[in-house]
């Protein structure tokens, strides 16, 4: 494990203050949002099985912040992280997850199944690894096109077990296509480990062997992830081809459902606590503090507008209307 | 997730007689299943993801890794489509893998080791290996699943020559049936229902096989064919049960497995009831309502006083909110009124 | 391989008449919906293995890698799951990928990307995303393809809400309904067969779109109605035509697509016939020929005069020698001998 | 590529002698068997496609006579070598090919479908990749026995473009077991070269990259191909779990049917006339023969004794009786 602030305190480096502040801004509102959706859950009013990001905030943050609004992400069931990072409406997300017509995908698809196109949030898939050819045939779209627009797909280091993500390596190495694979490393597939899954490769090193660069970063520090991402992205943007990323990472709470379920013994509670210690969050936020770029004062007013935005948001979802009958047969067939 | 918590509950079930065994929860009751089999033969194996994990495959594997240890009780790669390739080879030579999954779905990954492997090597090399295999799945549906989460695939299969598809509905059956199943010596699919994992029932102790292709009374009537299996037979028994008060007097047959499917069972009672619904817990459309429909015009239908009706999932992925499952799945009142008509 | 030498030229078939366009062979009539569709619309690409190959799948790619480019006609890794991702993706994106296999059997690999996703993206995301694709294969047969490069799997698939199927049976059709299959939002497989590949048909030259959804008579009859398509049609025409002497008049439908499937024809031909035989290229077992003879047991049940007759493949795999083959595969006089027995 | 009799001319290193003739023979065997089918296909009595392994001898022979009788081999649809090295029957396997109830799948399995349970030739697949996991499982069927027990599965290059490959790297190398992963690249599938396939990787050092021990060897020299599968075996054996070995080949035929297809464009002639030059039985043969293992006259004799096996097994085949309409339907079900 790698420490977040020994790196972040030597300075923001090159990076501009504001953005910065923006970065921290949008890590701490996913883990508010989250923290609120772990709070209500158990009142079962949101009928859709939920896995939290907390502790993952800095690599959806980090690297959508490498991204313009044009550019495309889709995500795994993971999907609440990459959503709000990507600029995806909360509303929305929130009326889905209460199962309300007015959700961001009319109720027919739950928490895992979070799109916003308006702003790139292009799509996700239930199914482990599922959204890594569909991201890569939105690169090869983009290419065919000759759009401007770079696509990054997240999805766990379980999915690298699964063969087609081996498949989309060497497809978009073999077209050049602009997609960034962003693997998420928490060492975790719900309650295995990795000792049961996975050879002792090194991912990093697996996919490079595929003929596209790799890197693995610091998955708890937002400006290391968003630095690969950048570079990533230009690489993409600019005809380079794919890149594949390695963050590092550690879920806080179960791989479904709210709570932690460490004490159930399949991972070590002292392992969660000494990644807890690294928190991109809060590490993030000792690091802009001491650096002046913000006060705790500013942190209660940001601290504020979340809080309200969110639960607002919470409340528009709860007034809003279930879907009818009729819904149910709308969309099976695109007609036109 | 609480996929279950209110949702199942909800149900009422026919009360167990305990005369013949002890009352358990289904889980358990595959449990015991999967704990006899390891133990009477050393060539049973169980791999999935998360097997040995605290969650235990909703318990059905709780303890088997400690007692049968970790080479013969293990947690897999999530690589389905190798897995099933492995299990195949596997029980191609002398082993008889018990493969689990989560979700059928996940299943779909796997169709090529599945369908253009398991299902054929046996008839492909003239008898000469064998593929001991049981692929085991749980159907998930309520809580939000959502299309990619709830599927359950038996009609996508039942049309795929060398496999059987077992579908439990009691946890008595649930042993008996996973027995036989790992005992065959041919690729078997057993597809649980997530509903009936909250289900209790009489459970014996000892070693029992429930026969494949053979189905069973769940009640008798003269009026209607009631025919399915797993839980949308729970859901018909209940209908039965309701109506019977206004005079309608349902026969309903769990067939238990629905390939090989016993048509012996199912003519047998079109003879004295000459109406036929069909249950399923999967899309109506060319899967087992669509097999047993056509069944029925083609063997039976001198037998038939009236239409054959169907009731399963429509023509429309599974969605995810709640007030659309209530829409999508099947139940009691909806299987009720279909009834009322068939026999007005 | 030989496959279609000796075996498939041996059938004769209808002559076309050349009023309303050229005679064409088969492969050809797809090419030139392949050229029209690619310089119709940009959007449209073509992939698959070997597309721009000498053997150009059958023929029916050649040149048009040449005429628009490497990029929008492009050869593939060995890779079906990933493809079938990919192509979905770019559907997704604005772009209308033709996928090509060369057999049915290898998109089984790619079920995952084909059900667990293709088929349900629109619908999870209420409409926003559509995959506007075709997967097009050829069904193999004969010359010992055997059990994995022989299977026909519309019926794995028939049950699959947001899917389309279909299943050309004349140069003219295939022309007609791959270009509807192009301009169609939705994921649509198109099953050619091999042996109709040897066919010469009368094709306009222009762009035609032949609907799908909608059956057609390629005979019109009194006595039977008989309901397929593909090869199975072509079988079936002429068992029909054999029989005609005989005295039994049969109506034929061409239902050119098994999914979304024509009821209204099947219906107003069981009005005036009474009698339904289904045929098709695949396992009967829960298939297409199952839902069709469960619907008219359900829908027009008082139509009937008699039993459904079912004829496809038995519930075996398909063996790969040329004595077995004989006895697997149904062909005219077998179809003769049940429409016998149907109208006695 | 590399030159076979470069390397071998110098010597047959501490090979045995009687061993060397006997590779030859073997591979010259199969030579002779093939040009035999190919020769005879054009009069149709064998209805069954073929995949020749003409120019590819040197493969099968020098990996199977690293393994035992007792030891497995899974092969794909290209099985007429791996079948004959391995020691399968020639007659039922030109019984299968005539289509005769006698064939040794009983003419429901065809060409691609060759197996001997006897000697260890254990399974095919027409798919693609699809006896790799077929293969991975009999090796964790071996492992769990504790079986004295190799397994070998023979693949196409194209197979490693199959995601499910890496998915069996991935869990030989996690389970250690003992199977040896061989890859015949030949550089076509199909009509296919390489680079709309594959994108610019090392085939060695992507299966390295799966954490098991990976090798690149000459296909078109037999010892090389011993000497890699020999060490790659014995590591197996000795629990230390799979190996990797990709033998660099050529076919000199088409890649189904009877002739060489190379005159409709898809690889240059030149190509393959380089490639003949580096035969692996007429190279090989120069070199027992310079080293004074083997004079002309004695291989005359074994031509002879090839050519009255194979035409007594020839006709064999054709006097041997169809399967009936009864033989349909067995074996559908196992039964017991
Ligand atoms: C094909 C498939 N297999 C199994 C599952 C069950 N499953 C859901 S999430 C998950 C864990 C995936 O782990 P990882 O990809 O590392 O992502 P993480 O949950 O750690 O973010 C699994 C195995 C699934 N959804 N899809
Ligand atoms: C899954 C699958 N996709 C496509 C095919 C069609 N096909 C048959 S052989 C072959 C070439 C395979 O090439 P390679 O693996 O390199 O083996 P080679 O033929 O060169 O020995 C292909 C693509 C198939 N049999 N299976
Ligand atoms: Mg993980
Ligand atoms: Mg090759």
């Amino acid at each position: 494990m790698r420490n977040y602030e020994g790196k972040g305190i030597q300075g923001l480096g090159a990076h501009d203050q504001a953005f910065c502040v923006e970065l921290f801004r949008r890590m701490l509102r996913i883990r508010r949002v989250e923290e609120e959706i772990e709070r209500r859950y158990h009142q079962d009013q949101m009928k859709t099985p939920i896995h939290l990001v907390i502790g993952q905030e800095a690599t959806a943050v980090g690297c959508c912040a490498a991204l313009r609004p044009t550019d495309l992400a889709y995500s795994s069931h993971r999907t609440h992280g990459v959503y709000l990072a990507k600029g995806g409406d909360l509303r929305a997300m929130l009326s889905e997850m209460h199962c309300r017509a007015n959700g961001c995908a009319g109720s027919r698809g739950g928490s895992m199944h979070l799109i916003d196109f308006d702003v790139g949030m292009a799509g996700t898939s239930a199914i482990v690894a599922g959204s890594v050819p569909l991201a890569t045939g939105a690169a090869l779209a983009a290419k065919m096109q000759r759009a401007d627009r770079v696509i990054a797909v997240f999805f766990g280091e379980a999915a690298t077990e699964e063969g087609v993500v081996s498949e989309c390596l060497n497809f978009a190495a073999l077209k050049k296509l602009p997609i960034v694979f962003f693997c998420e490393n928490n060492f975790y597939s719900v309650q295995s480990p990795m000792a049961p899954r996975q050879a002792p490769r090194e991912l990093d090193r697996w996919a490079a062997a595929h003929a596209l660069p790799s890197q693995r970063v610091d998955g708890m520090n937002v400006l290391d992830v968003f630095d690969a991402a950048k570079a990533a992205v230009a690489r993409a943007r600019k005809g380079g081809g794919p890149s594949f990323i390695e963050a590092r990472v550690y879920r806080y709470r179960a791989h479904g459902g709210a709570g932690d379920d460490s004490k159930t013994g399949y991972r070590p509670i002292a392992e969660r606590e000494a990644w807890e210690k690294l928190d991109p969050v809060e590490c993030f936020y000792k690091v802009i503090a001491k650096t002046g770029l913000i006060s705790d004062p500013a942190r209660k007013t940001m601290e504020q507008e979340i809080q309200e935005e969110m639960q607002e948001a919470f409340e528009h979802a709860l007034a809003s209307a279930d879907p009818t009958e009729a819904d149910l047969y709308r969309h099976v067939y695109a007609v036109g | 997730m609480p996929w279950d918590e209110g949702l199942v509950n909800s149900l009422v079930y026919d009360a167990p007689s305990p005369a013949e065994g002890r009352v358990l929860p289904y889980p358990k009751a595959i449990n015991e299943a999967l704990d006899i089999a390891l133990g009477r033969d050393e060539r049973v194996f169980v791999l999935g993801q998360g097997v040995d994990d605290p969650s235990a495959m909703f318990g059905c594997t709780r303890g088997l890794k400690e007692k049968y240890g970790a080479e013969r009780v293990f947690d897999t790669p999530v690589a389905e489509e190798s897995m099933m390739g492995v299990s195949t080879g596997a029980a191609m030579n002398g082993m008889r893998p018990v493969f689990m999954h989560n979700r059928p779905d996940f299943i779909l990954l796997a169709f090529n080791q599945l369908v253009n492997h398991a299902s054929k090597m046996h008839y492909m090399d003239n008898g000469k290996s064998t593929v001991p295999m049981v692929v085991w799945a749980a159907i998930g549906r309520g809580w939000g699943s959502g299309a990619q989460h709830s599927q359950a695939i038996q009609g996508l299969l039942l049309g795929v020559p060398g496999l059987k598809i077992v579908m439990p509905s009691t946890p008595h059956d649930a042993k008996g049936l996973l027995l036989s199943a790992i005992a065959d010596d041919n690729p078997v699919l057993v597809f649980e229902h997530r509903w009936l994992m909250k289900k209790d029932g009489v459970v014996p102790e000892a070693h029992y096989a429930v026969p494949l292709g053979k189905g069973i009374y769940r009640r008798r009537g003269t009026h209607l064919t009631i025919a399915g299996a797993s839980h949308a037979i729970e859901l018909a028994q209940q209908a039965a049960n309701k109506l019977a008060p206004e005079g309608i007097d349902c026969e309903v047959i769990d067939l238990r497995t629905v390939k090989p499917l016993d048509q012996a069972i199912l003519e047998e009672s079109l003879a004295r009831t000459g109406r036929l619904l069909v249950v399923d817990t999967s899309w109506m459309m060319g899967g087992v309502c669509a097999e047993i429909g056509c069944l029925a015009a083609e063997k039976w239908f001198h037998l038939l006083k009236g239409p054959v009706r169907r009731i399963g999932l429509p023509d429309v992925p599974s969605p995810a909110g709640y007030a659309l499952e209530q829409f999508y799945y099947p139940n009691v009142e909806r299987i009720g009124a279909v009834i009322r008509e068939m026999c007005r």
